[in-house]
């Protein structure tokens, strides 16, 4: 039974080989999930061959047509554009080798049967940083949203969340949601700008912890420090700019749940068969908390042992 | 050391090969204080390498060089400047962009505490130029000044850079004769003052005038140096070229005795012809069978016209026919089209040195020999014919075009229009910078044309160049025609003096 | 005599680059044990086609001493412009303009085209310098993609783009095929046509073109709208090949194309090298991108590697011309 | 009355960029409430700061007539290598090697003169054309910063850095007056001293530059290597503006600096114009960038515009350029 299989999917007897690749390992989130791959590949008897993204479409594409034609027990992706890695992914699934997709879609789910899906949902991850910050405000006041590049479907899925929040609080002004591509200098420009701009701004919501981290910078060489900053993906630094008080929250979007699942997924479907839709969902999503100052040290601690 | 003074500058056995073509064998070359030396030589006699050696431009070479008897051998134009080595080169070699001023001090400005002094440059070089008679505000852009003007500044700055040698290489090509004469006071003055001076040209009666002492180049090599008072034009062209050039040696003295074809029909007419600031009014015909010679001092629009009969340039107002039909050229492609070719000033400019002859000879008839598709054994053939006719050397077709000789490449060139004979053949100076012999073979090549019924225009700065070939001479004056010889005797007094 | 010098010394352009082939094969087929398969010889030919498809064009446009740096930009366009004029699935949050697939083919080519127009007026009718006028242009074609597509991502392209790019012929991809037959056109248009002919000379020497009554301008303005041209097919059928449109998909392909195009041997200063010399160039990119991916290789330092290849690919390109020219 | 033509002739270059400031200013004076104010012009300021650093150099370069296309990834290996150099926080995950503040920044200032040798090698003694070579130390770049950060972003500096980069002085951003220092030592170089003579003479006329006897690979040598310096010291006090270093962070600078020095009017073809111009140049792109955050305006309308208006500088500059030719 389904139930069985899990329990029996432990660490593999043979050394199972598997293929991982990700949107690029110049960005820390990707750079984390290797080493959590890593880690739970060599508790699981699992050899981890990487092939990076390098943040490229088409640079990924070829890193996954050469990772097609060789042999995998299984593989893990996270795709840079969706859609780009359909053909290779469908080949490897065509011969049998289980495919977990992480964070971003490989390709809309209904056109590609991959092993199972483990991602956050970026809806919720908006969605709860913003209810934190509305929360600390009382529901009254004004805010900024700071979006990443508008193509971007965790962009999106944020941006609808914090969308969602604030229009239960008809206290709360949106003052500006500027896209800033993820740049850090484009999101500097546009903070000074904002502050300038406007006399008051109560809290601000950016789509990740380095853009947050870059206007944190802005604002403290103008002294308005008193703005609620909210982030994504609870990496280090801005776990510890929330522990010393810069920041206000940011929300875990779990690099090592995911890339450590990928590896317990696949060890489960080989050593134990599990069947993608009957042993494990099509998709898992694999949230993580809210991070305050009070939560903070704890998911340090559980970053650096890769279980979150 | 013996007792008397070691000369400023001593060359011997100097030779020099650019990738196994001796260009320069084992010369001997000495310059006297206070001398003015003339140089004359066949094109690619290796006057412009011998001096390019001294003036620090060719680091490579074989020989001995001394300055005041010290050895010494120059691996860039600085060094050479240090030492006291000033030179004017062939071409034109200014900073349009900058001020007259900095052209006058390139490359030494006048600095006070490391701070370039500018007033200290404004007067000084406003004081050189009153020197030479030139009246221009130091402060004015260069490129906005008259090519002779420039030419004149680019002259001042060697000779007030404090040079002990001055070299000029053909420093009179685009100057007029009044800028000439001026240019000659000027010269005897640095003699004077005890500095040495080479003056290579191709104008052998300057030479004579202005040099103490003349030495001659063929083929590489010192023939002879002399006085220049003990010798003539024909001795000295006897060993240029080592035989005798009577119709030449004619043009360049004589009055020519001109005619023209009233029958014949009018194969280019051009009215009111204007472009820019260049040329205006401009009108002209051409019958079939004619040269038309147009002479005017450079900077006076010849280069412009040409340039604009071929499309090159745009004209702003006028029209040009040719054999009746209008043209109003936006492309050189369509002036070819319509019958015209054009054999530009320099060589350099017209041929794909990269290429083989056969390419090179082709390029102009591709669009006749196959419209879509090369035709590359036709291509050979043709060229094959021209390489006979005109006896190239070496007579292979498929030889790189850059290893053929200067005038073996000048044939090529103009093998190009051979084939299809247009029916306006423009040529630009076509004997620029050319030795009399080259110059002979120029003007039997268009007289041949010529006979074909072809309209040939020859625009000229040199008197003897137009007076040697054409049939019918106007005379352009500021960018407008000026005056007309036809049917009546000429002579070169009678041209300079129209100019 | 002549002749055999001649001969050898064309070669050289080719050889070098030959032998920097050689040894990469060699190279992988030693260290890695996965490289040396027919599967993997396939895969480098499918990597190698959208770059070699824009590689044709920069070729024209290199041999004529110029440059492109649009091509990446105008594939970029044309890619999604193609996707904009097809209708797509529900869940694509696009405002497209469906309509049948052989309108949307023509409108996306006549909007390359029309690219490629521009950066030829603005380089032969008004002088801005081929590097300079394509920056611009990269810049305008990525702001033509960011209204186009809005941030989203498109899918559905039309079934002759997506057979050609995505398809497959007996086995073959359809898209090496493209490949192979530009590359095959590239090369007969440049040896056996007029126009080829006047592609080398002026590159060879512009001035010298002009006054043989070569149309220097036209072939100018060609060649950049030959570039245009294919980038735009080459965006299309990537499109079609990577299986969605997007921002800046193909970025990557402007370093590639330039970098095949002058790891081959043609001359960066125009009028020598050719198609042979691009297809020697993109294999060694191809085995070199394809190669690294085979061995166990730092992540991190393969983007210097190639980098350093590069470098080292211009040095030898600019002395093998100077060895031609004092030879 | 010459001297008056002359005049009016050189201010041309400076007036067509000058009006078209006034213009962008009025427009969104007129279309923002929040545009005009004191702290929106500081604002600007700042935001051109890291620009004007790389452009003092790029005009250098431009006014030679050769272009660097490295100067964003050697800002972002300066930025990123002196951060390698500097103790980070425990919880950046990054293999630094930590130094004292001033060794950090000496070892990242060599590092990026390094870079700028290797681009003026290539350039002068190889032969390279610049926007080639530069092109491959863009990758180069971009493969060492890859290899130091490795993924990661680093946040400490050096306390001089810092300073620098983020401190006030009496109010006053220190980066606005290093920004404002290298200007003004750019043109009092460039105007008062032979070296900046040079630099217009080579631009002018390379030739007569060496006739002239001025050792023009040198120069050129100098100005790359002076344009690898600013842009090592732009991207340092970025690094401190922005508060990381990580990869890829100045990309969009590339364009941004080019942009500046061409739309300032300092001539593509060498020889004219200078940090006057350049200065105008950042200003126009400083309003222009920023005006449009402060109306509302479709996001992906801004990629588009900017192009449009890099493109019409480009046509302007080179009209500009042969209107003072024929006149
Ligand atoms: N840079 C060079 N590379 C190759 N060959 C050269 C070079 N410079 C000169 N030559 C060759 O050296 C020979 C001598 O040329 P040089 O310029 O000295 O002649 P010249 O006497 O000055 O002729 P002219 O009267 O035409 O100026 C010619 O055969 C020429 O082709
Ligand atoms: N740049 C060059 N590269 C290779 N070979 C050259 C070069 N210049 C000249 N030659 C060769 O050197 C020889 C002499 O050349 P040069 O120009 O001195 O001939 P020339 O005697 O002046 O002939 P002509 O009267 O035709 O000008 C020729 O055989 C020519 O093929
Ligand atoms: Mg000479
Ligand atoms: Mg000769």
């Amino acid at each position: 039974t389904p139930a069985l299989a899990g329990v029996a999917a432990g660490r593999s007897e043979k050394p199972l080989k598997a293929a991982f690749s990700n949107a690029g390992l110049q960005a820390t989130w990707c750079a984390q999930g290797k080493a959590a791959a890593e880690y739970w590949g060599k508790l699981f008897n699992v050899d981890v061959t990487w092939f990076d993204g390098q943040l490229d479409a088409v640079k990924q594409r070829a890193a996954v047509d050469n990772m097609a034609s060789q042999k995998w027990d299984f593989v893990a992706i996270q795709a840079f554009g969706i859609g780009t890695l359909t053909q290779p992914v469908q080949k490897m699934i065509d011969g049998g080798t289980p495919v977990i997709d992480m964070d971003t879609l490989i390709a809309p789910l209904d056109k590609i049967n991959v092993h199972s899906f483990l991602a956050p949902d970026n809806e919720f991850m908006g969605a709860s940083v913003t209810q934190a910050l509305v929360a600390k405000l009382g529901g009254k006041g004004k805010v900024i949203m700071t979006q990443g590049a508008l193509g971007h479907t965790g962009a999106q899925g944020r941006a609808k969340g914090f969308n969602a929040v604030v229009k239960q609080y008809p206290g709360i002004e949106v003052l500006d949601t500027q896209p800033a591509d993820w740049d850090v200098t484009k999101v500097a420009r546009l903070w000074e700008t904002y502050l300038t701009k406007y006399p008051q701004i109560d809290a601000a919501f950016f789509h990740n912890d380095d853009m947050a981290l870059a206007a944190y910078n802005v604002m403290k060489a103008r002294n308005r420090t008193n703005i609620l900053i909210g982030g994504v993906d609870a990496m280090p630094p801005a776990i510890n700019a929330v522990a010393d008080g810069r920041m206000y929250a940011t929300v875990r979007n779990p690099s090592c749940r995911i890339h450590g699942g990928a590896i317990i997924a696949g060890v489960a479907a080989v050593t134990a068969g599990e069947k993608a839709g009957s042993g494990i969902p099509k998709s898992i999503v694999t949230d993580g908390p809210v991070v305050t100052k009070e939560n903070a040290a704890g998911m340090l601690w559980m970053q650096d042992h890769f279980l979150i | 050391m013996t007792e008397e003074a070691a000369p400023p500058l001593e060359l011997r056995g100097i030779s020099k090969s650019f990738g196994g073509v001796a260009a320069l064998r084992d010369v001997d070359f000495v310059l006297r204080r206070g001398e003015i030396h003339g140089l004359v030589g066949e094109n690619g006699a290796g006057k412009s390498t011998l001096m390019k050696i001294i003036a620090g431009l060719h680091g490579q070479y074989d020989g001995r060089m001394a300055i005041d008897g010290r050895p010494v051998h120059f691996r860039s134009p600085r060094e050479a400047l240090a030492a006291g080595i000033g030179m004017v080169h062939q071409e034109l070699s200014v900073v349009p962009d900058l001020s007259v001023a900095e052209n006058v001090y390139l490359g030494q400005q006048p600095t006070k505490g490391g701070i370039v002094d500018w007033r200290a440059m404004m007067d000084g070089a406003r004081r050189h130029l009153a020197s030479l008679g030139i009246d221009v505000d130091p402060g004015a852009r260069m490129g906005s000044l008259a090519i002779g003007l420039q030419q004149l500044i680019e002259l001042a700055r060697v000779l007030f850079s404090g040079a002990r040698i001055v070299i000029l290489d053909e420093p009179t090509s685009a100057l007029s004769p009044p800028e000439v004469q001026r240019l000659f006071e000027v010269l005897r003055g640095v003699r004077a003052s005890g500095r040495s001076i080479v003056f290579i040209s191709h104008f052998l009666d300057d030479v004579l005038a202005i040099s103490d002492t003349v030495t001659i180049f063929r083929n590489g090599r010192l023939i002879a140096t002399e006085a220049a008072g003990t010798i003539d034009k024909g001795w000295l062209i006897q060993r240029m070229i080592g035989r005798g050039h009577e119709e030449l040696e004619g043009s360049y003295t004589g009055a020519i005795a001109l005619y023209s074809k009233p029958d014949a029909p009018v194969v280019l007419d051009v009215r009111g012809l204007a472009a820019g600031r260049a040329f205006a009014d401009v009108s002209l015909d051409v019958r079939a069978g004619e040269v038309l010679g147009i002479y005017g001092y450079m900077g006076c629009g010849l280069i412009e016209l040409a340039r604009t009969l071929f499309g090159k340039l745009r004209a702003d107002a006028g029209t040009m026919s040719i054999g009746g039909k209008v043209l109003r050229p936006r492309s050189t492609a369509e002036a070819c089209r319509a019958g015209i070719a054009f054999v530009p000033e320099s060589r350099r400019s017209m041929l794909f040195h990269t290429e083989p002859v056969y390419k090179n000879m082709s390029i102009s008839v591709l669009g006749r020999i196959g419209r879509l598709l090369l035709r590359p054994s036709v291509e050979k053939d043709i060229a094959r014919r021209h390489v006979q006719s005109l006896s190239i050397r070496p007579p292979t077709v498929e030889t790189l075009l850059g290893s053929l000789s200067g005038g073996n490449q000048q044939k090529v060139a103009l093998a190009k229009w051979l084939t299809w004979p247009p029916k306006v053949l423009v040529l630009s100076e076509p004997t620029r910078g050319m030795d009399v012999g080259a110059k002979e073979d120029v003007v039997r090549i268009v007289k041949g044309l010529r006979e074909q019924g072809m309209g040939v225009v020859v625009l000229s700065t040199e008197p003897e160049t137009v007076l040697s070939l054409a049939d019918r001479i106007v005379v352009m004056k500021k960018g407008r025609i000026v005056h007309e010889f036809a049917g009546r005797t000429v002579s070169k007094d009678q041209l300079l003096e129209a100019a | 005599m002549t002749a055999m010098r001649v001969f050898l010394r064309n070669q050289m352009r080719i050889i070098a680059p030959f032998a920097t082939l050689i040894v990469l094969v060699a190279f992988f087929c030693l260290t890695s044990g996965s490289f040396a398969s027919l599967d993997n010889a396939a895969n480098i030919l499918t990597q190698i086609s959208v770059t070699g498809i824009i590689a044709v064009g920069l070729t024209f446009v290199i041999l004529c001493a110029e440059i492109d740096l649009s091509v990446a930009a105008i594939a970029n366009v044309t890619g999604i412009a193609v996707a904009y004029f097809t209708l797509q699935e529900g869940y694509v949050n696009i405002a497209n303009v469906p309509l049948p697939g052989f309108a949307a083919i023509i409108l996306a080519l006549i909007g390359c085209f029309m690219l490629g127009l521009v950066n030829a007026a603005g380089i032969t009718l008004i002088g801005i310098p081929s590097f300079i006028m394509t920056l611009a242009m990269m810049q305008i074609g990525a702001g033509i993609s960011a209204l186009l597509v809005r941030g989203q991502i498109a899918y559905a392209v039309p079934d002759l783009v997506s057979l050609l790019g995505a398809g497959r012929v007996a086995g073959i991809p359809c898209l090496v095929l493209v490949a192979a037959a530009f590359l095959l056109a590239g090369h007969l248009v440049l040896t056996y046509t007029r126009f080829g002919r006047y592609v080398y000379m002026v590159g060879g020497n512009r001035e010298a073109a002009e006054y043989a009554g070569v149309n220097v301008k036209l072939v100018l303005g060609a060649v950049i709208v030959i570039s245009a041209m294919c980038s735009g097919v080459a965006g299309m059928l990537g499109v079609a090949h990577f299986g969605s449109a997007q921002q800046n998909e193909f970025d990557g392909y402007l370093l590639d194309a330039i970098a095949a195009v002058v790891v081959g041997g043609t001359s960066l200063f125009g009028g020598r090298g050719g198609i042979g010399n691009t297809i020697i160039g993109l294999l060694i990119l191809g085995v070199l991108n394809n190669g690294l991916d085979h061995i166990q290789i730092d992540s991190f330092l393969k983007i210097l590697i190639r980098g350093l290849i590069l470098l080292a690919a211009l040095i030898i390109n600019v002395y093998v011309q100077k060895v031609r020219e004092s030879a």
